[in-house]
C-alpha cells in the first residue's frame, strides 16, 4: 500500500560533493519492502516547487521507524536545493514506498552477484546489498563517479562485500567507466544489478549478454504511481511500438532486455 | 442538507469536484488511495479511435509553480477503453466524462457515437484543445468556424450531453465559446493548457521531446479565472472550470468566477487524496460561511463593486 | 573580449540587459540602487499624448510565483516625459528604449514622432499590448491587420528605428509577428503580460478594481519562451525578450530560444539590484562554458536532438 | 539610504491570535530613522510567495543591530503564513527602510498627543510613542481591536502612556470602536498620529477637524520605491484627478487632508 505521510527529519549532512544524506522517520518506513523501491518527495508546501521529486530508498531501518535516502543537489534554484537547506526536526511529506525493486529470491546463499551502480544510481544498490549478504549471496560492488569529490558510501558498501570504485578523470580508485573495471578484473557473477546513467545501463546490458540482470531505469515523473503515462518507455521485441511500461509503477526494475533502454 | 450536489446536462452530480482528464488516467490508479464514489464526476483520460503511443519521452518539465507536459494523448484506443476501463468503472457509482479525442472530424465522430453509448458515461468532453499532437487536438480548438462545425457532428451521433474543452491559446476565448454555443454544445469545460517550453540550462534544448508542453498548475490559474469569468458573463452555457486548483478556495474562486463545477489536474499528483480532501473541505467552508448551496456562490464576482457593498449590507 | 556588447537597430548595447517597460519608472529610484550605466539600455514607461491617472486602487496583486497590474499607463504625458525625464536620463551614457501608448492611430503618431526626437531616444517600443486600458492598447495587438497598419504609420514618422511589443493574448503570435514585420518594423519585443485576474478568497470579488490584470512573472516565462522559439525562426526580426526572468540563466534561456537581447519586468521589485546582478553572472558563465559572445548562443534551441549531439561532439 | 540586507532572526514568537513578533538583526537596523517607516520583506527566496510584504518598523534597538516588527498571518497559504514558519536563526532578506514616517518635531515637551491604531496598524504607533516620550510629550494611546484574542502589546504601550484599549465586541477593555473611546472620554490633544484601516482612518480624520494629525496609509505594493505606480493615491483637492502621492515613497505617513483617504 502506498502512503502518504509527513516525515521527520532526523538526520542531514552532506556526505559528498552536493550529495547529502537525509534520514527521515515515520511509520511509512513498515510499509518499504523491497530494496530499489522509491519514495515522491514534496519539498516544501508552496507551490515551487510544486511537483514531487522521485528518490531511491537507499536503507530502511524498520525498528527505528527510519530510513535513509542520498541526493543529489542538482543546481541552484531546484527542489533538491531547497531540500538540501531543511533542517532536522523539520518535515517533509513523503509518498511511498513505489515501484517495483529487485527481487531478492533470484539468488541463493553461495551463490554470487554484481552491484552495479554510476553516480547518483548508487543508493538503491546498499539495501540491495545488504538484503542479499542477509541471504548469504556472495556481494561485489562497482561503483562508478565522476571524480574523487563526488565519491560516497564507499566504506559502507566495503563492509558488505568486494567494492570497486572507478573514476572517470582517474582521481580515485581504477581510472575509467565501470565497465572498464569489469573488464579489467573479468568480474563474472550468477547475476547482476545495476541503476545508474541510461548510457552505463546500456553498457551493462551489452557487456553481460547472457547473464540474468535486473535494471533500475529513470525517467521524469509526474504522478510516480501509473497515473498520466509521464515515464514511459518501449517494451523490448514489440513491433508495434504500443506496448510500453511506466518506470513509476511497472518498474523502475525491470528485468535485462524486458525495455527498450 | 446537501450543499453540494447539482444537476448539469447528463450529470447528476453529487458533488462538483472532479479529476480533469488525463490526470487520473481511468481511475485505477487513484482507487487505492480513496473510493471513486466520493468524487462528483471522474473525466477520462482522452480517448481515440486507435490505440496511442503517444510522444517520446521526457514527456514532463516542471516550471515555476507549474509543470509542462506532452503526453501526446497515450491511450489503449476506444475498443479496449469500452471494453475494459468503462466496464472497470462501472462498479462505481459516479458518472462518467468521456474525453475524446481524434485527428479527423471522422475520428471525433466515430469515438463520441460508440462511447456515448457506454452505460456510465453521462457526457462527453470534447478535446479540441490538446497542444501535444501534430494533427487535430488544438488546431480544432482555436478557429470558432471549425469547433462549431466539429460540435454539430458530433452532437448529431451523441447518446449524451457534450462539453466542448476550450483552449486558452487564443485571442477571444468569448469567441470559440459563443461558437461551441451556436454548434449546439451542452457545456464547456475550461480551460486546458496554455503552450509553453522549457530548455536545459546547460544544453539550450527543450526538455520535452516534443519540444513544447502544455502549462497546468497554479501558474495559469490567474488565465483560467480571467476565462471562465468572461465566458460566463457571454453564454448560457454550464462551464465545468480548471486550471491550478489545488484547494477548496481555489475552486470556490471558480465558482465565484462563474463555473458551476470544477476539475482537479495537475494537483493530483502533489496529493493523491486532493480530491476527496476539496470535497470534505468545500462543505466545511459553506457551512462556516452559511451558505445553504454552493450555486449561491455562482458568478458572485460579477458584481460591481457598488453592487457588492449593497449586497453584503 | 566583450561578450555581451552588440549591435541593434538603433541601439549600441554594451550588454543585452534591460529593464522593462512600466517597472523601472524612468530610472529615478533604481538609480538609488546602483549607477544605471551599468545597463544596456532602459525602457522607460509608457508614454501617452496627454497625462494620465491611470486605474483606480488596488492596482496590484499576487499569484502563484506571478503578479497581476492593471497599472493603466499612469504617466506624465508626453510633454513632462520630454522636458523632465529624458533630459535627465541624458546624464547617463545609456541608450532610451522609449515605450509608446495611446488610444488611437492618431495618439501613437503623435507620441512617435516627438519622443523619437528627444537626442537619448535611439528606439520606440509600440505598445500595442496594453491589456489594462478600455481604448487602445491590446486591441491594436490582436489584430494583424490594424497591427500592421499602425506600425506603417508610425514607422513614417519615427525618427528612430521601431520595435513592437507583442501581446501573448493571441491565437498565433507568429502571424502577428508576420504582420508587423510587414508593416515595417524593425525589431520585435515581447511579450507582454498575459490577462489574468484574482478573486478576493473571502467576498469572491476581484482584487484588482479593474478586475482583470496582465500576468507577468516566473508563472508565464514558459509561454514566453515557447512564443520567442516560434517567432525566432519565423521571422528575421531581432527580438527583445521579456517575462519572468530572474536570473542569468533565464536570461540564456530567451537567448537560446532565439532572442538577441532580454528585458528584466517583475524582478526588479524582488530585488532591485538584479539587473546588474545578471550583467555580471552573465559575464561569468560565459567565461566558464568558453563562450565568446552571447549571440553564439542564439537559437541553440532550434536544433534538432539529433544536430545537437553531432553539435556537441 | 534603501539597503537590501539578510538579517538574521533573533527572536520569533506568537503574542497574539495570528499575531506574530518578529527580531531582526542586522546592520540595516542603523539606517531606520524615523518611526512609521517600513521594511519590505521577501518571506523565502524563490517565487512562491514571489513579491516582498510591507511590514511596519515597530521598535529599533540600534545598540543591539535589531528591530522589532509585528504582523499578522492573513490565512493559510499566505506570504505571512510561509514567514511565521521560520525559526530562530534563518535569514530573511530585508529592504528597507522605506518611506517617511511620522514627524517628531511637531510637538514640544509638555504638549500632548494622541496616537489611534486599529488592529495591524498599531505597530508602528509603538516607536513613535517612544520617540515621543523622550522629548517629553504626553502621550495617550487608543488601540482598537476586533476581540480579545488579537489584542496584543497593552502593557508596552501603558509603560509609555494612558492607554485605552477597543473590542468591537467587548471581549476586553472598551467595547466599540477607537473613535468612540475618543467621544466617550472626550480626548483632546496637540496633534494625533494615527494609522488602521482605511474606515478608521476616514472616522479618526472627521472627528479631528482641527486638530493637527499625522496618517500612515496602506496600499498593496509592487516594488515599495515608488517606481511602479502601483500604490498610488489621489491628491486632496486636486480638480484634475491627475495629481497622486505614492503611499510607498511618499508616505506611508500624509499629513491630515493631505491625500483623499
Ligand atoms: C526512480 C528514480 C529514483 C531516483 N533516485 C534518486 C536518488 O536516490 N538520488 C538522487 O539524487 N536522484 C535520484 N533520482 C533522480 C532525481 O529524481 C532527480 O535528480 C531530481 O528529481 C532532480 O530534481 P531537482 O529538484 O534537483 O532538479 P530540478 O531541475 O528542479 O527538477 C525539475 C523537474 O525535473 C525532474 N527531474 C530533473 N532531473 C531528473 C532526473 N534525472 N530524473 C527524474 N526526474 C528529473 C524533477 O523531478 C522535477 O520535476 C531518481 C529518479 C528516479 C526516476
Ligand atoms: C506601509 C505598510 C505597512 C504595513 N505594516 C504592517 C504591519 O506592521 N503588520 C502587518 O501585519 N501588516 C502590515 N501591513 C499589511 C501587510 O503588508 C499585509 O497584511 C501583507 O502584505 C499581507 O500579505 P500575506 O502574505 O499575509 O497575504 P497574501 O494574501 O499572501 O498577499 C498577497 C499579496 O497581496 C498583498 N496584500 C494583501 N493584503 C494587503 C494589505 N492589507 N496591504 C498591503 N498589501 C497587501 C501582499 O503584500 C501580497 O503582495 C502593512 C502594509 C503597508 C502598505
Ligand atoms: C499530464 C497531463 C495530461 C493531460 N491529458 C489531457 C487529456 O488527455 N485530455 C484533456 O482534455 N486534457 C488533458 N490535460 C489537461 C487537464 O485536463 C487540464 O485541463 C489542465 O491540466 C489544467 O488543469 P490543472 O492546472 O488543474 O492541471 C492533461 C494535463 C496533464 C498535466
Ligand atoms: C507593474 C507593471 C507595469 C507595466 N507597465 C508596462 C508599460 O507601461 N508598458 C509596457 O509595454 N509594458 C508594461 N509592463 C509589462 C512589462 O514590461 C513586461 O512585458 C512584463 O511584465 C513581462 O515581464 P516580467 O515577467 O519580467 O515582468 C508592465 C508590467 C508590470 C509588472
Ligand atoms: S509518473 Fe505518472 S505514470 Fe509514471
Ligand atoms: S509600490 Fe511601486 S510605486 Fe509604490
Amino acid at each position: 500500500m502506498i502512503e502518504q505521510q509527513n516525515m521527520t527529519i532526523v538526520s542531514h549532512r552532506s556526505i559528498a560533493e552536493d550529495i547529502f544524506e537525509l534520514v527521515l522517520e515515520g511509520s511509512l518506513t513498515n510499509r518499504m519492502t523491497s530494496p530499489g523501491q522509491f519514495v515522491h518527495v514534496k519539498v516544501t508546501s508552496g507551490s515551487d516547487p510544486l511537483l514531487r521529486r522521485p528518490i531511491s530508498i537507499c536503507s530502511i531501518n524498520q525498528s527505528l521507524n527510519q530510513f535513509t535516502m542520498l541526493y543529489r543537489v542538482s543546481g541552484s534554484g531546484t527542489g533538491t536545493k531547497v531540500l538540501s537547506n531543511l533542517p532536522k526536526g523539520s518535515k517533509v511529506n513523503v509518498l511511498g514506498p513505489l515501484g517495483n525493486g529487485f527481487p531478492l529470491d533470484e539468488l541463493e546463499a553461495g551463490q554470487s552477484a554484481l552491484l552495479i551502480g554510476g553516480g547518483i544510481g548508487v543508493p538503491p544498490l546498499y539495501e540491495l546489498s545488504k538484503r542479499l549478504t542477509e541471504r548469504g549471496v556472495n556481494v561485489t560492488h562497482i561503483l562508478g563517479f565522476q571524480q574523487k569529490s563526488a565519491v560516497f558510501y564507499q566504506e559502507e558498501f566495503e563492509e558488505l562485500g568486494d567494492t570497486y570504485v572507478a573514476t572517470v578523470d582517474g582521481s580515485h580508485g581504477i581510472k575509467g567507466f565501470v565497465t572498464d573495471v569489469v573488464d579489467q578484473l573479468s568480474l563474472k557473477s550468477d547475476a547482476y544489478y545495476t541503476c545508474g546513467p541510461t548510457p552505463m545501463l546500456r553498457a551493462v546490458e551489452q557487456k553481460f549478454e547472457h547473464t540474468t540482470g535486473f535494471i533500475s531505469m529513470e525517467e521524469r515523473m509526474g504522478c510516480g504511481i501509473g497515473a498520466c503515462l509521464a515515464c514511459v518507455c518501449h517494451v523490448n521485441g514489440d513491433e508495434s511500438g504500443l506496448l510500453y511500461k511506466k518506470v513509476c509503477s511497472d518498474g523502475p526494475v525491470f528485468k535485462r532486455g524486458e525495455v527498450i533502454l | 442538507m446537501n450543499r453540494l450536489a447539482m444537476e448539469l446536462p447528463g450529470l447528476s452530480l453529487k458533488n462538483p469536484i472532479m479529476p480533469a482528464s488525463g490526470c487520473f488516467g481511468f481511475g485505477k490508479e487513484y482507487s487505492e488511495f480513496y473510493n471513486l464514489n466520493e468524487l462528483g464526476s471522474i473525466m477520462i483520460k482522452a480517448t481515440t479511435r486507435e490505440t496511442r503511443f503517444g510522444n517520446p519521452t521526457p514527456r514532463v518539465a516542471e516550471t515555476s509553480s507549474g509543470m509542462l507536459n506532452a503526453i501526446g494523448l497515450q491511450n489503449p484506443g476506444l475498443d479496449h477503453v469500452m471494453e475494459h476501463e468503462l466496464p472497470w468503472l462501472e462498479k462505481y457509482d459516479v458518472p462518467i466524462i468521456a474525453n475524446v479525442a481524434g485527428s479527423t472530424v471522422d475520428d471525433y465522430v466515430e469515438v463520441s457515437k460508440r462511447i456515448s453509448t457506454a452505460p456510465n458515461v453521462q457526457a462527453l468532453e470534447l478535446n479540441i484543445s490538446c497542444p501535444n499532437v501534430k494533427h487535430g487536438g488544438i488546431a480544432f480548438g482555436t478557429d470558432p468556424h471549425t469547433a462549431r462545425e466539429l460540435t454539430q457532428k458530433v452532437k448529431e451521433v451523441s447518446s449524451v450531453p457534450v462539453y466542448v474543452k476550450l483552449s486558452p491559446n487564443v485571442s477571444s476565448i468569448v469567441d470559440m465559446a459563443l461558437a461551441v454555443e451556436a454548434g449546439g454544445a451542452d457545456g464547456l469545460t475550461m480551460i486546458n493548457t496554455l503552450v509553453g517550453m522549457r530548455l536545459d540550462r546547460k544544453t539550450g534544448m527543450p526538455i520535452i521531446a516534443n519540444k513544447t508542453g502544455g502549462l497546468s498548475g497554479p501558474a495559469i490559474k490567474p488565465v483560467a479565472l480571467r476565462m471562465v469569468y468572461e465566458v460566463s458573463q457571454k453564454t448560457s452555457l454550464p462551464i465545468i472550470a480548471m486550471g491550478g486548483v489545488q484547494d477548496a478556495y481555489d475552486a470556490l474562486d471558480f465558482i465565484s468566477a462563474g463555473a458551476s463545477a470544477v476539475a482537479v489536474g495537475t494537483a493530483n499528483f502533489v496529493d493523491p487524496h486532493v480530491c476527496p480532501t476539496i470535497i470534505k473541505d468545500l462543505d466545511q467552508i459553506l457551512q462556516e460561511w452559511n451558505v445553504n448551496h454552493i450555486l449561491d456562490l455562482r458568478g458572485r464576482s460579477w458584481m460591481t463593486h457598488g453592487e457588492a457593498a449593497h449586497h453584503r449590507a
